[in-house]
């Protein structure tokens, strides 16, 4: 028995709505040994999570393991009954659901939910399981080991709870983890923290880990071996080192091909528009914009604020990044900036125009010119309505086309977003992501806008969608001259599209510079650590992040963010009693950007391209 | 000539023999009919359903209207007068009742009769329980009855005179209407009763339950039933299943269309030849109805038969269009039977010359079997003469004072009265309040006042033969049918007889009727 | 027009297709009902008043099919013209309480927090009166008849329409093809009738189903009061009512339109309910 | 949470008002009065007006709604019309019997359609959960009077292991009051059961698709405890709801089964009360019924809310 893991010819088929079933995962065989890390790696829908269920023996609604054979740690759990499976689930093998904040039971305490692996298996009594569940959060890092357990799960964040299922995961002593996609919801900065946990304890107890993703960059962190998959069946297997650096089918030359996105070509800077001769023209220009809920103090200004004191503006025909963790306030931006969602204070400004807050005080001229592309086109279309009619509502509402010219004009614009005419007919449901993006990017065109504003248009799309996606907004970009905000929290795809960045953070701009700029210079504490934090497809990387982290002088007791910098809490080079207090002065720096910080410019943190990669 | 009541019971039965004896329709139940009379036991609790319950129940003498109200009275009051079985007057409370003139009438009233509260019957108490009838406030039944007793007073502490607006020679049965029961002087609280009858009253929940215990002073005929329990249950199947299941002793108004199944399980069905009927009322005052001819095709449209075999399953008798019973001796029996006739009909509406269009025919489940009878009727009119009626059924709560004799045409249902006097007098009169179809006919009204101040029989019967045929002919109200009323009863309960006045015995079953094994031999 | 008529029938068709299964044999089975409704009293051999037989109670015979009724009538006759009138009565309040309870309860996705709120709360209260007592105290204000019976029922079942299409337009309010049509400036009226009611009609049309469902049992159970329609037509409720004694005889009279009844609301109910998990 | 409970009261409270204002008007839109009643057949114009007047009917609308609610506030319903008594003396003693009624069909329903909602929730999909699935509908799809009807007549008729009535007086013992309320609560937990259980269930499988139940399933937690552990505490909110609307819908079928068992309850008291125009009880009748089916969902959806916010509140 040298495979603690063993699968042969897995099938597993679904149920169609009609009683009909379809394959899911087709002829998968794959092996791990004790102590090894294998990725199951693909996009959404390649299967990956179906065969690590599988692994558990367990199927999802509507889904049924229709063939193979599966052995885990000696047992053949195809062949097990559900008395049997009860036993073997969560204590032979165990998982790590992808959304900690929905896996948790809301209603439970953390502590309650953790240990009962150990005592549904009379592994443990529960003293002693106690006992061991806050040995495993100190070793996972967890702030207030001895006391955490006792709270709810909304009363955590992503990273935490990530951490406490891996810790309710560990609590049995598995001798297979699964992890599935355990750090695709969290922030960068998180994700290495939760990711270095994880390794630890793999690492430290020789557990055999299966490590479901659609990231090679993690894959490269975290993997032994890596198994890339494709519509249900294996495409290529092999160490992880060896499929990233050469991969031998197309396909994983295509996904790996998506990590490295071509930043964008021209690096326009403001000096090359001076010596054009052209004056930069803003086209929206925001100040001191803040947005909020809660009591309304003596200044009209919200007690709780999403955005606070932002100064922004897009230069005709360039395209402004937003970059930020969730909960930054990026999409707020958005919304003030298209207003459905009025500021309480400070004014949008459209080509000196003042705009109202509220998008139905707006004329249709104004409403027109600004058009918002969001992020989940599922939610944006109208599942009711066919693409055609999406598009003529819109040529008809702007521009009172009606009839052939109307249709002509949405296959016109069909063409432009590369969709064939055959779309036109058809409903959203029927078609796929990036499909559906790109309808959602011709909507937007039908009002023949002069401002995009683009909400995460590629964060719910697979690597290669979303690479090809960021290049047709590249080229319509070019070929129609619109100006475009790009709110992302993707450093590869910022960099792809645009020419200026603002970096947000707690619902300030903490820097604004040139995209070209990002990567070199000194920069903001915040970007800095936003920008190291992204991981790189190398092997090795994680080692090296954390090794230079925890050099650093160690971060901080945590106080309350008053007028202060909103960073202060994480800064590891804060001004004590200044940081906390004092709202930064926003510095200027020599290449065009602006930093809000405390430190002298001289001692800011600087990129050096040495220190990563992401130029490569 | 000075008349009392002795006389005049003992002349009125004499007349009445025939009415009892020829109609033959005492019919009992198998067991009932079977059973030899038997001694009279005495003991045993008796349980009775009736057919309406609710709050509007009352002790109330003046207020009551259901049957089971009158179940009630009969209890545990008395009036002056009893009827028997035959519906002719006897002696009650009072012990004579003489008049000269049939307008001022004497009442002696009978020695040492107690309240179940243990205080003597006086006159003051007749005094009070006769004219409160007459304030509007004590909302009485018999208010416009009772407004003909111009003055009552006492003359003694047991005579009492009362003074007519009129002569009437049926005064007498005036005062054995079950609402003119005596109580106690100044009663005002109906909670529960004070009479005099042979039960005493032991619990009253409106709607819920009446209980009642014999009354060991009773000054006649002791009960012989121990103990009573009154409950209503108007839902029909609910009923018979509290009967058959053997919840209860006796029910009234049994259905028809379950006599199959109660005779079938060897429960008594006792039929009560009652002069209640259902009419149709159309106003002669109004459009359809000031056409003679309307009024006749519509006469002519009524199947009798179909209505008593169809509706009635057979337990009713054919009426004439007038409202005096065949049992009646009154009645008049020479007068030719109107019959379906879908030619004659076809030829008065045709004569009518109706327009084209509906007319509505308004009916309630109040009026016993209207909506029955209402169907049959539509489609006859439609068949024979296509004559569009759209029947409108209403509501049982606001049907009598919404719909009944406001509407051009609607049922009633009308119950027996104790006389053909008041039957025509409370019904039939230009002025009377309940003159459903707005009759006016100066020559009845003057035979009416006629007959009631006439002694002689013979007379009396030629004048009411007369007054039949003109309400046969003329009148707005057509009378299919009148009802026969059904208990049934479980055969342990003896000495059931019908009674002209109403189902079970004239409501007062529990005064007579004894359980077979249930107590113990006098 | 024959055209039109085939266009429509088409659209009609792909409309059906695009449902979930639960509401799609929903709709047949209502589709089954209606042609009942409609053809099944022209096949009559009886008026719904004329006296057949007088036997009442009869059992099943070549002459009459399903027997006789109380009076004597023919019951396969009144039974046609029963699912006739239970259906186009329930058919009718159901369209009217749901229509209303649609209409407000989209509005009020629409309407300011204070009118929502107060709008919730009357359809709280109104919810609050037993449906029975309120359709007997109404129908006694009113007077008996089908539209009295109707517009009651109807608003009887408006409350919960409302709050189940308010939950479902809460929903979909938020999502961002909404918001888009807003920031586009579309109308309200718009926004309401072209964006959020198309996404709504799977679930709502369960909804009307099953509400459809709980009229056929209201009107039943008023035929309990006394309360239904105008003799000699009838309800099946009625007819099971006023045959109701048949019952101790096992006539087809109190029998056969139990089952009719059963079919109709079992059928739906199940066709609906399978839908869900 | 003491806010909320606020909030949620003043909300009932403002439909209360609401009700009331619509009771009123509908009893007043009654077409005659308790004097036509009292009077029956024998009304006449003047009789009746002399009447009317006599009990204060022929006061302005907007004064007896005022003398009303005035009374109401004071816990004062007024007198019946009919009988004259004082209301809360007619209605004091149904009430008891209703909510006797009412509290055996619940101990009845809620458990059993408890159990069948989560038993066909674990079940769902099987052969058992159709079966029952189709029994319900099937007790929901059959008027109440005729399920009541057919069983007096099966099991006290045919039978005699029942009485046909449910006389509340003959209850003297535990054996008989099984003995009398047996038929009554059958009848109508029934139907309410049927109701109740499907809700169940639907809000059980509602939380089943909940991502944490998988996630439970994943750990090997046994299903009974998977239920009662992790689904019920979060169902536990939306399951009340369901309990409460069922339980208020059962009102309907208490007016059949008082009628067709002969049970002196609130509903057929105030049935009597519309026919006989007696407004003050009907009022009393209907209001309790709104305070009962009000009070009822408000305890539902505290209940939820303080199910939904436990731990929230720190």
């Amino acid at each position: 028995m040298t495979h603690m893991i063993s699968v042969r010819g897995l099938h597993v088929v679904g149920r169609r709505g009609d009683g009909g079933e379809v394959p899911i995962v087709r002829d998968v065989s794959l092996e791990a040994r004790r102590g090894e890390v294998l990725a199951l790696v693909g996009e959404s829908g390649s299967g990956k999570t179906t065969i690590a269920l599988a692994l558990m023996g367990y199927a999802r609604a509507g889904c049924r393991i229709s063939g193979g054979a599966i052995a885990v740690a000696g047992h053949r759990v195809d062949q097990m009954d559900a008395g049997e499976l009860r036993s073997f689930r969560g204590r032979t093998i165990s998982y790590v659901a992808q959304n900690a904040g929905s896996a948790f039971n809301p209603a439970l305490t953390l502590h309650q939910q953790v240990i009962e692996p150990a005592l549904a298996h009379w592994v443990l009594p529960r003293r002693d399981a106690e006992r061991r569940a806050i040995e495993l959060f100190r070793a996972m890092a967890l702030p207030h080991p001895e006391t955490i357990g006792a709270r709810y799960p909304h009363q955590l964040s992503g990273g935490q709870l990530q951490r406490l299922m891996a810790a309710m995961a560990l609590i049995t002593e598995p001798e297979v983890v699964v992890f599935d996609e355990p750090t695709t919801a969290l922030d960068v900065t998180t994700q290495i923290e939760v990711l270095e946990a994880f390794r630890t304890v793999l690492v430290h107890r020789g557990i055999t880990g299966i490590y479901v993703t659609h990231d090679l960059a993690v894959v490269a962190q975290v993997a032994d071996r890596a198994v890339v998959l494709r519509h249900g069946a294996v495409c290529e297997s092999g160490d992880t080192p060896e499929v990233l650096a050469r991969p031998r089918t197309p396909y994983t030359r295509e996904l790996v091909a998506a990590c490295h996105l071509p930043v964008r070509p021209k690096g326009l800077d403001p000096a090359v528009d001076a010596a054009s001769g052209t004056a930069p023209e803003p086209v929206l220009t925001l100040s001191d914009i803040v947005v909020g809920y809660g009591r309304v103090d003596a200044n009209g200004l919200p007690a709780h604020r999403i955005l606070d004191g932002i100064d922004l503006s897009v230069t005709r025909g360039r395209t402004l990044g937003i970059i930020g963790e969730s909960g930054c306030g990026k999409s707020t931006l958005a919304r003030a900036s298209a207003g459905l969602q009025p500021p309480a204070a400070g004014t949008v400004r459209f080509r000196g125009e003042t705009l109202a807050g509220r998008v139905a005080r707006r004329t249709p001229e104004q409403r027109r010119r600004v058009q918002i592309v969001a992020q989940n086109a599922d939610l944006v279309l109208n599942p009711a309505w066919t693409v055609g009619a999406i598009l003529e509502r819109v040529l008809r509402f702007f521009h009172n086309l009606r009839g052939a010219v109307a249709r002509a004009e949405a296959l016109r614009l069909l063409d432009i977003v590369q969709l064939p005419h055959a779309v036109f007919d058809r409903r959203p449901p029927e078609l796929s992501g990036g499909q559906k993006q790109r309808v959602n990017f011709a909507r937007a065109l039908a009002a023949r806008p002069e401002l995009v504003l683009c909400d995460e248009i590629t964060a719910a799309l697979d690597p290669v969608v979303a690479a090809a996606i960021l290049t047709l907004m590249s080229d319509l970009q070019e070929t129609l001259g619109l100006s475009c905000i790009f709110i992302t929290h993707d450093l590869h795809a910022l960099r792809a599209v645009c020419d200026r960045v603002a970096v947000l953070l707690g619902g300030h701009v903490v820097e604004q510079c040139d995209a070209a700029a990002l990567m070199r210079g000194a920069h903001h504490p915040y970007t800095r650590l936003l920008v190291s934090s992204v991981p790189e497809m190398r092997p090795g990387w994680l080692d090296e992040v954390v090794a230079q982290r925890s050099a650093a002088a160690a971060p901080f007791v945590p106080t309350a963010v008053g007028e202060g910098c909103p960073f202060v809490s994480r800064c590891v080079t804060r001004i004590a009693g200044v940081c906390e207090r004092v709202r930064p002065p926003v510095v200027a720096t020599a290449d065009g950007g602006r930093i809000a910080c405390h430190l002298p410019p001289g001692d800011l943190p600087v990129l050096a391209p040495g220190n990563s990669t992401i130029d490569a | 000539m000075p008349a009392s009541l002795q006389d005049m019971s003992l002349s009125r039965r004499a007349a009445l023999g025939f009415g009892l004896g020829g109609a033959g329709i005492l019919a009992a139940g198998p067991r009932a009919g079977a059973q030899t009379p038997d001694t009279p036991r005495r003991g045993g609790h008796l349980r009775l359903a009736g057919f309406a319950g609710s709050t509007a129940d009352t002790l109330d003498p003046a207020r009551m209207s259901a049957v089971n109200d009158f179940v009630r009275g009969k209890s545990f009051y008395d009036g002056l007068v009893a009827l028997d079985d035959t519906m002719a007057p006897r002696p009650g409370l009072a012990e004579r009742l003489d008049t000269d003139d049939f307008r001022t009438w004497h009442i002696t009233l009978r020695r040492d009769v107690c309240f179940h509260d243990g205080a003597p019957l006086t006159a003051s108490d007749v005094v009070y329980s006769l004219n409160r009838h007459k304030d509007p406030a004590i909302a009485s039944h018999q208010r416009i009855v009772a407004m003909e007793m111009r003055d009552i007073r006492a003359t003694g502490p047991l005579t009492v005179e009362i003074g007519l607006v009129g002569p009437n020679v049926d005064f007498p049965a005036i005062l054995g209407m079950d609402n003119f029961a005596i109580i106690r002087d100044g009663t005002k609280d109906f909670s529960t009763a004070n009479g005099t009858g042979p039960f005493i009253c032991t619990g009253f929940q409106p709607g819920i339950r009446t209980t009642g215990r014999r009354n060991p002073e009773y000054w006649g005929q002791p009960a012989w039933l121990e103990t009573i329990d009154l409950i209503a249950i108007s839902d029909d199947m609910a009923r018979h299943d509290a009967l058959l299941s053997g919840d209860v002793d006796i029910i009234a108004s049994a259905n028809p269309r379950l006599v199959r199944l109660l005779r079938a399980r060897r429960f008594g069905i006792m039929e009560s030849p009652v002069g209640t009927y259902t009419d149709l009322a159309i106003r002669l005052d109004q459009s359809p109805g000031h056409s003679a001819d309307f009024v006749m095709g519509m006469k002519y449209l009524f199947n009798r038969e179909q209505v008593r075999d169809s509706v009635f399953l057979g337990f009713a008798r054919i009426a004439n269009d007038h409202p005096i019973p065949p049992e009646d001796p009154y009645f008049a029996a020479d007068l030719p039977q109107r019959v379906y006739d879908p030619d004659r009909a076809r030829f008065h509406l045709k004569r009518a010359g109706l327009g084209s269009g509906e007319l509505a025919l308004f009916c309630s489940p109040a009026a016993l079997a209207s909506v029955d009878i209402a169907v049959l009727l539509q489609y006859a009119a439609q068949r024979a003469a296509g004559l569009d009626l759209g029947i409108r059924r209403m509501p049982v709560d606001g049907y009598w004072s919404q719909y009944w004799m406001r509407t051009p045409m609607s049922f009633g249902n009308t119950n027996a009265r104790p006389s053909v006097d008041m039957t025509f007098a409370l019904s039939f009169f230009s002025r009377a309040t309940m003159n459903e179809s707005r009759w006016r006919n100066p020559r009845f009204d003057a035979l009416l006042l006629q007959a009631r101040g006439e002694r002689d029989d013979a007379v009396r019967r030629r004048i009411y033969h007369d007054m039949q045929a003109m309400v046969r002919d003329g009148s707005g109200v057509c009378i299919p049918a009148f009802t026969t009323s059904l208990d049934a009863f479980d055969p342990k309960v003896r000495g059931l007889r019908p009674n002209r006045a109403g189902q079970l015995m004239g409501y007062g079953f529990t005064r007579w009727v004894w359980l077979d094994g249930g107590g113990v031999s006098p | 027009m024959g055209m039109s008529l085939a266009g429509a029938a088409r659209r009609g068709a792909a409309f059906a297709a695009r449902l979930a299964p639960g509401p799609r044999r929903a709709l047949a089975l209502l589709a089954f009902w209606f042609v009942i409704a409609i053809v099944g009293p022209l096949l009559a051999p009886h008026a719904p008043g004329e006296i057949v037989d007088r036997d009442v109670f009869a059992g099943f015979s070549a002459r009459h099919w399903l027997g006789t009724d109380y009076l004597g009538r023919d019951l396969g006759s009144r039974l046609l013209w029963a699912v006739r009138y239970t259906v186009l009565i329930c058919t009718l309040s159901t369209l009217l309480s749901c229509g209303f309870g649609i209409m407000l309860g989209i509005a009020a996705t629409a309407m300011s927090v204070w009118v929502e709120r107060v709008l919730g709360r009357l359809m709280d209260g109104l919810l609050s009166i037993p449906s029975l007592l309120f359709a007997l105290l109404v129908i006694a204000a009113a007077g008996e008849s089908v539209p009295a019976l109707i517009l009651t029922m109807g608003v009887i079942y408006m409350p919960g329409s409302y709050r189940t299409s308010r939950a479902l337009a809460l929903r979909i309010a938020q999502a961002d093809y909404v918001m888009a049509a807003l920031a586009r400036g579309e109308g309200r009226i718009f926004v309401i009738l072209r964006e959020i009611l198309p996404n709504m009609t799977g679930p709502l049309l369960s909804d009307i189903g099953l509400r459809f469902v709980y009229a056929v049992l209201l009107l039943s159970n008023l035929s309990f009061l006394g309360l239904g329609v105008q003799p000699p037509l009838v309800d099946l409720g009625s007819l099971v009512r006023e045959n109701v004694l048949g019952m101790v005889y096992g006539a087809p009279a109190v029998v056969v339109p139990t089952i009719v009844l059963a079919l109709l609301t079992v059928g739906l109910n199940f066709a609906l309910d399978r839908q869900r998990p | 949470m003491g806010r909320l409970i606020l909030n949620r009261l003043a909300a009932s409270a403002f439909s209360l008002a609401f009700v009331v204002v619509t009771i009123f008007a509908i009893t007043a839109a009654l077409p005659g009065d308790v004097a036509d009643t009292l009077l029956g057949q024998s009304a006449t114009r003047e009789a009746t007006a002399a009447l009317r007047h006599a009990m204060g009917l022929d006061q302005p609308a907007w004064v007896r709604f005022g003398r009303w609610v005035w009374g109401m506030l004071h816990a004062d319903p007024g007198r019946s019309l009919m009988t004259g008594r004082p209301v809360a003396e007619l209605v004091g003693p149904r009430l008891y019997n209703s909510l006797l009624l009412a509290a055996a069909t619940a101990a009845v329903s809620v458990p059993v359609s408890l159990v069948l909602g989560l038993a066909c929730t674990m079940a769902r999909g099987t052969l058992f959960d159709r079966v029952v699935t189709l029994l319900m509908l099937g007790t929901v799809s059959v008027p109440v009077f005729l399920i009541a009807t057919v069983a007096v007549f099966v099991f006290a008729v045919q039978f005699h292991v029942a009485p046909a009535l449910a006389d509340i007086n003959a209850v003297h013992s535990p054996l008989q009051f099984i003995r009398v309320f047996l038929m009554p609560v059958v009848a109508l937990a029934g139907a309410t059961t049927a109701q109740m259980s499907r809700m169940i269930r639907a809000c059980l499988i509602d939380v089943f698709s909940a991502p944490w139940i998988e996630m439970a399933v994943l750990k090997g937690v046994a299903p009974v405890r998977i239920v009662l552990f992790h689904a019920l505490p979060n169902a536990i909110g939306s399951v009340v709801n369901a309990i409460a609307l069922s339980l208020s819908s059962l009102l309907g079928g208490v007016v059949v089964v008082e009628t067709v068992f002969n049970y002196p309850g609130m509903a057929g008291l105030m049935v009597d009360s519309v026919a006989a125009r007696d407004v003050p009880v009907v009022q009393c009748c209907a209001l309790i019924f709104c305070v009962a089916y009000l009070s009822l969902t408000t305890l539902a959806d505290i209940v939820a809310a303080a199910s939904t916010m436990r731990g929230r509140a720190h």
